[in-house]
């Protein structure tokens, strides 16, 4: 279902979750022809993460691991930038020093990115204790994977956000309902002995919701309602957002199993094959979210293809700025170890 | 039989070969049985099973401790690190528990325990996947270092460290996994505590370690075209570290030069010419020089980690100096 | 499950008891006149946990400790005279002086070893779990921790561990309300600690740990089930330390009052076999033990110290 | 000038702090260990209760807590307690707040203090010895305080505090009995800025922390014998005044290293490595380094006393490093 917004709001949501996929298809190309390190895609969350981060406010931190290309383009940060962090180049975000694996925006409210898995458990239960200490009314938010679950970081923090009741979201990811290694229909990740992810943090008086995280509307409630807590000093909110992990995303490296996306999906169902049917008709949030916006009537074909086409040009032209930006200068690699000193 | 594998392929069949040999061998660490990220246990969990080849879960303190117990009940684990900067997760299993039960009852406990770390620079991982801790360990009593640089010791190294009574931490450069050698994996293990003289030289001693000894190779054969003899030590062991053969070489060259790839500042290489200008002062006749990773954190671009990674250029420059100062 | 007579603890726990609360009285002795050094955490008052879990155990069992040790030790069948050698750093203590109070060990009655580092034996008793279980043994692995290692993050990837593997081992929580000085309201919200243990699927059990008719079923029934495959267990016994954290803890907020509470674990054992009638036999196992303490003490006393030698020993193999 | 016990002036460094900085929030109450003193910080804690947070057993959480909090505006100070304690919270010491200005490119700051206290306390055993601070020091991005008396340290932590940086706060409960004179209007001191605490022209000898006093004590006993020593103490590990120990080295031509970290890759390591490669033709005898030995600290107090770094080793060590013969 839709969430209850406007409909320009409904029209935004789209052209971020378009251009977050068009981010990674193209990077996926990319990388097919030349070496670009290891990296990881955020395809198939799209329905979680850019309705939920819309929801934050200039101010409001947040706190991401290795699979973040997705989360930054639903906060404004800009294609170019990002790729160019991606490919090392001075005008990256991180001036080239963090990589994909760091990649962080701080104006867009990503202060630093930890790939460490569970690394930015801590951090984002330490932004909310600064919030609540400072009298402000922001929030943290922890945006982490199931596996982070299975790392003791998790559970000194979420001792921690239950006592001192602070401005913290939990917003979990689990996209190991395919992941390598599932337990199928023993355990809900690929390594956790609870039957419920929710469990882990209701044991600690935590307020818990599991949801589906290809539903744009529920991943859009939950969030807000989140939000509104801890704006108002009712403490931290863990939310499981349940997705299915792409098919691309089976390998290590990950490869465009499914092809490039093709929207037309979402209205004519003669174009889906018998390879990964069931991903284009039901598993897919972005085509699920496309068809439902059709479906309502909000607007026609013609102006998803036209957000499509604008999309993709927009992530294009971010590409070739980072494709054609310099490397940083090699005295760059010995700046920023210190903050300077102030004496 | 000799034959020529890639290093990798050379720790996975020393890992078979020694499950084969010992049934108390385990295998532990994340993915392990689909091969773990880099294949080296690729095949091990179909003939060994999942009794002996056991995925975790993302919970590294746990798992290394979990090692530590099995270990002191008479097993022999053998942990993966899928990269060596989570061994910070680790840290006070490592450090507090592994590495002082033999000392702190005295000889009653033994944690035979092999520490498999995979680490260094390359491939655009950022600060937090491409670290070098080998000083860190080197600094804690109790633990055995080791650090292969060519596919024989490789293989003859990880044998060691598994049949050894202590814990082992054996560090690989994932720089090297798709390196090429010759080895006989019925050779007898190398032993822990040995350097190897990668190449024999008159003028200056050159102690590498790791994907180090590549890079001073090679820049020992650029300078053997201006006359000059290098000899470099492949140090294999960081701890203990085999004293006796620096020595012998630093009083034959009276010149020292070290290369790691980890950062310098309270490196292996300060321990390194702090221990030769104690023991071997007199010999030295200019001063030692280290060549190792910038005092920053590892960075991501492909760009500046070519320039934050030591290379023939920068050895050579050391050697030079070194040859310099009379 | 119903009392069975193996689950029905008798007159030798109670001397048992006796043993521990005496042996830490003394330790306390010796403390204050300056025979021991270092950071000591006694557990007069949880003598009914130590007695009633490592009672129902094997000895090829292993029990893993934490800072506060003795106890586990002496009822899993240590010899007094080389604890107390250890505690007052000589050559024949149980680590030849090179382990002290938190890093006791006695491998031969399986009393493996003890970590000063909060929640840092949960991952040892496991691995020693693992390690019987790929033997295809039937040998049990106990951890004892007290409150203040379930906020720790290792207490979550352990139990997470134990029930995805089904491992032999039993958790046991001494839950003395206090992590180090602190209430344990301080550093959780959750009452009842146990719900940890529900959340991965482990049996739980919590109970008065003061009371040892109650602590020994339980603990054979849960080493029982462990034995036989089925598992982990977790007992949260609620317990109550006569002392404060450590010996010369100027805040120490315990007294002897408590005992008036009726909380004395060995008062109360006493009460539930006499009845408060035979005060003799009583008295002759008190001063039997007492004297056994005494003189184990006094042998350590006059043991020698350590060699300079030792000191480089037994780093590595 | 006042003079002061060395906890007095930890408590007074937190109170300034505290009050000079809003900012300024206290994570953890065990800045004072558990020596008798440290009930001291109590009146502290009391005074400020909405500023100071007392956090459960769960370094790796609260002090990667800490980094959050200094990234959301707060500028944390967080006590470890015991050295050994920030092997649990490593991975967010040195794998994030090391590594977050510089992976970010400069856009995010770190702002916070950590503190332990380190080294061999009489009884501690393996488990709670630990002098971890060469470790920190091998890993970019952490700045390094050791101070060694009290003046020194109130001046160091307001810099610590004022410190964009994550800063290292090192301790020893050995210092916290001892006295100092303090002035009445105590500056912050610059890091990276030894200091001199005796001078000499036989010898240098570097030590910070505990091992100042020790190394000042063995001096004294040096002076009877005709040989003058000078002592540099750094007060701060990262940055480090190698300028003031090369020109010290220019004059005495000889260095002992005086470091309470393991010998192996410890503290002494870097200083004797530092200075065989830029002052090797000053040298006239080899560096010599007094250290913790290499193997666990052990319980029993001979064994204890043996591995340590004591006044006689110094002595000892001076001795030969100055042609003099052992003994009388």
């Amino acid at each position: 279902m839709l969430p209850d917004l406007e409909p320009d709001a409904l029209v935004a949501l789209l052209e971020r979750m378009i251009v977050a996929r068009r981010f990674e298809e193209e990077l996926i190309e990319l990388a097919g022809d030349r070496d670009i390190g290891h990296f990881h895609v955020y395809i198939g969350q799209e329905s979680t993460g850019i309705p939920a981060l819309s929801l934050l406010e200039p101010g409001d931190l947040s706190f991401t691991n290795h699979r973040n290309h997705g989360h930054l383009i639903a906060r404004g940060a800009e294609p170019g930038p990002m790729y160019a962090e991606i490919l090392g180049r001075a005008t990256g975000y991180c001036q080239g020093k963090g990589g994909t694996l760091h990649l962080a925006s701080a104006e867009h409210g990503f202060p630093t990115t930890s790939s460490a898995t569970g690394g930015c458990i801590p951090p984002a239960v330490g932004a909310g204790m600064g919030f609540q200490r400072l009298g402000s009314n922001r929030v943290s938010v922890c945006l982490m994977g199931d596996g982070a679950l299975e790392e003791g970081a998790w559970h000194e923090s979420a001792n921690i956000a239950a006592m001192e009741q602070l401005p913290v979201i939990f917003l979990c990811e689990n996209n190991s309902l395919e992941a390598l290694g599932q337990r199928a229909g023993e355990y809900p990740s690929s390594t956790m002995a609870a039957t419920e992810l929710t469990d882990l943090a209701s044991v600690f008086g935590i307020e818990s919701v599991a949801i589906d995280g290809l539903d744009v509307r529920a991943v859009h409630e939950a969030m807000a309602r989140a939000v509104h807590r801890a704006r108002n000093g009712e403490g931290p909110t863990f939310i499981e957002a349940r997705t299915v992990r792409w098919p691309g995303n089976r390998p290590i490296w990950p490869e465009l199993a499914t092809g490039k996306t093709d929207l037309s999906m979402a209205w004519d169902i003669s174009l889906i094959g018998a390879d990964h049917a069931s991903w284009y008709r039901e598993l897919d949030g972005l085509l699920g979210f496309t068809r439902e916006l059709l479906t309502v009537g909000f607007f026609s074909r013609d102006i998803v293809i036209d957000i499509d086409e604008l999309a993709t040009e927009r992530v294009r032209e971010g590409l070739s700025f980072a494709l054609g930006s310099p490397y940083p200068e090699p005295e760059e690699a010995l700046k920023h170890v210190f903050a300077s000193r102030g004496n | 039989m000799a034959e020529t594998v890639r290093f990798i392929d050379a720790i996975s069949s020393v890992l078979r070969r020694e499950m084969e040999r010992d049934d108390d061998v385990l295998i532990l660490g994340e993915d392990v049985s689909y091969g773990g990220p880099f294949g080296a246990t690729a095949g091990l969990s179909q003939s060994f099973g999942s009794t002996r080849i056991i995925d975790t879960p993302i919970s590294e303190g746990a798992v290394m401790g979990l090692a530590v117990g099995a270990a002191l009940s008479g097993h022999r684990p053998v942990v993966e690190v899928m990269f060596a900067d989570f061994v910070t997760l680790a840290m006070d299993q490592l450090v507090n528990h592994a590495a002082k039960f033999r000392y702190m009852t005295d000889g009653q406990l033994s944690v035979p325990m092999t520490i498999r770390v995979q680490g260094g620079v390359g491939g655009s991982y950022g600060s937090q996947h491409s670290q070098s801790l080998e000083a860190w360990f080197l600094h804690v009593p109790g633990l055995k270092v080791v650090t292969p640089s060519s596919v024989k010791d490789a293989a003859g190294l990880l044998a060691s460290a598994i049949r050894d009574d202590d814990p082992v931490v054996y560090l690989e450069h994932r720089g090297l996994y798709w390196t090429k050698g010759l080895v006989d994996l019925d050779d007898a293990p190398t032993p822990i505590g040995s350097a190897a003289v990668a190449r024999s030289g008159s003028d200056v001693t050159v102690v590498a370690v790791s994907r180090m000894v590549d890079v001073a190779l090679l820049a020992s054969q650029k300078l053997a075209l201006d006359g000059i003899e290098v000899e470099v030590l492949d140090l294999r062991s960081v701890a203990p570290i085999d004293w006796a053969t620096i020595d012998e070489s630093v009083r034959r060259t009276r010149r020292l030069v070290v290369v790691h790839e980890a950062v310098v500042t309270g490196g292996l290489g300060a321990e390194l010419v702090a221990g030769v200008s104690a023991t071997a002062f007199e010999a030295l006749i200019s001063p030692a020089v280290r060549v190792g990773g910038p005092s920053t954190p590892v960075p991501a671009s492909p760009f500046l980690e070519r320039l934050y990674t030591p290379d023939a250029e920068d050895v050579i420059a050391a050697v030079l100096e070194t040859l310099s100062e009379l | 499950m119903p009392l069975t007579d193996s689950a029905q603890p008798d007159l030798e726990d109670l001397e048992m008891m006796w043993r521990v609360r005496a042996f830490e009285e003394k330790v306390s002795e010796l403390f204050a006149r300056g025979e021991i050094g270092g950071l000591l955490h006694l557990a007069m008052g949880q003598e009914a946990t130590a007695v009633g879990v490592c009672g129902a155990l094997q000895p090829s069992d292993r029990v893993f400790s934490g800072h506060r040790p003795h106890a586990h030790a002496i009822a899993k069948g240590a010899e007094i005279v080389r604890l107390f050698a250890e505690l007052v750093g000589r050559r024949t203590g149980y680590c030849g002086g090179k382990g002290g109070s938190m890093h006791l060990t006695a491998p031969e009655v399986g009393f493996v070893t003890a970590t000063g580092v909060v929640g840092g034996n949960l991952p040892l008793a496991l691995g020693a779990a693992l390690s019987s279980n790929r033997r295809g043994g039937s040998d049990v692995a106990v951890a004892f921790f007290g409150d203040g290692a379930v906020q720790t993050g290792l207490f979550h990837e352990c139990l997470n561990l134990a029930s995805l593997w089904q491992l032999p081992v039993l958790f046991v929580c001494e839950n003395n309300g206090f992590a180090e000085f602190s209430p344990i309201s301080a550093h959780t919200v959750v009452e009842r600690l146990a719900d940890h243990a529900d959340t991965y699927g482990i049996s739980t059990e919590t109970i008065d740990g003061n009371d040892l008719t109650l602590v020994r079923p339980a603990a054979v029934a849960a080493i029982e089930r462990a034995r036989g495959g089925g598992g982990p267990s977790f007992l949260e016994c609620l317990t109550h330390r006569l002392r404060g954290h450590y010996e010369g803890d100027p805040t120490r907020r315990r007294g002897p009052a408590a005992v008036d509470e009726g909380k004395d674990p060995i008062q109360r054992f006493v009460h539930f076999l006499y009845d408060g009638a035979k005060d003799a036999e009583l008295e002759e196992i008190e001063a039997r033990v007492r004297a056994e303490v005494e003189q184990a003490a006094e042998e350590a006393l006059s043991a020698p110290w350590p060699e300079r030698d030792d000191l480089l020993t037994n780093v590595v193999a | 000038m006042r003079k002061m016990l060395y906890a007095e002036a930890v408590v007074e460094a937190l109170r300034r702090s505290v009050q000079g900085d809003d900012r300024v929030h206290l994570m953890g109450q065990y800045f004072l260990g558990l020596t008798p003193h440290r009930t001291m910080v109590g009146d502290l804690f009391r005074q400020y209760p909405d500023r100071v947070y007392f956090p459960p057993i769960a370094e790796l959480g609260y002090v990667g807590a800490g980094i959050g909090a200094a990234i959301a505006g707060l500028r944390p100070i967080v006590d470890c307690a015991t050295a050994s304690f920030t092997f649990q919270a490593f991975a967010q010491i040195l794998n994030e707040a090391a590594n977050i200005h510089y992976m970010s490119g400069g856009q995010t700051s770190v702002p916070m203090v950590i503190h332990y206290n380190h080294g061999v306390r009489g009884g501690g055993a393996a488990q709670h010895s630990h002098s971890p601070q060469a470790m920190m020091w091998n890993t970019p991005g952490l700045e390094i305080v050791t101070p060694s008396n009290p003046a020194d340290l109130i001046g160091l932590v307001l810099t610590a505090v004022a410190s964009d940086n994550p800063t290292i706060w090192v301790d020893h409960v050995r210092l916290f009995d001892t006295e100092g004179e303090v002035p009445e209007d105590i500056e912050p001191i610059p890091f990276g800025r030894g200091s001199i605490r005796r001078e000499g022209t036989d010898l240098t000898v570097f030590a910070s922390s505990w091992m100042v006093h020790r190394s000042l004590e063995a001096a004294q006993i040096l002076a009877t014998e005709g040989i003058s020593v000078e002592i540099i103490d750094p007060r701060t590990l990262v940055p480090l005044d190698e300028e003031m120990i090369l020109r010290s080295v220019a004059k005495t031509g000889r260095l002992l290293v005086v470091d309470e970290c393991h010998l192996r890759c410890g503290i002494g390591s870097e200083i004797a490595a530092t200075v065989a490669e830029h002052a090797h033709s000053d040298l006239v005898a080899p560096i010599r380094r007094v250290a913790t030995l290499d193997v666990p600290v052990p319980f029993s107090p001979p064994l204890e006393e043996y591995v340590e770094p004591t006044t006689a080793k110094i002595v000892d060590a001076a001795r030969s490093l100055t042609g003099v013969q052992s003994g009388d």
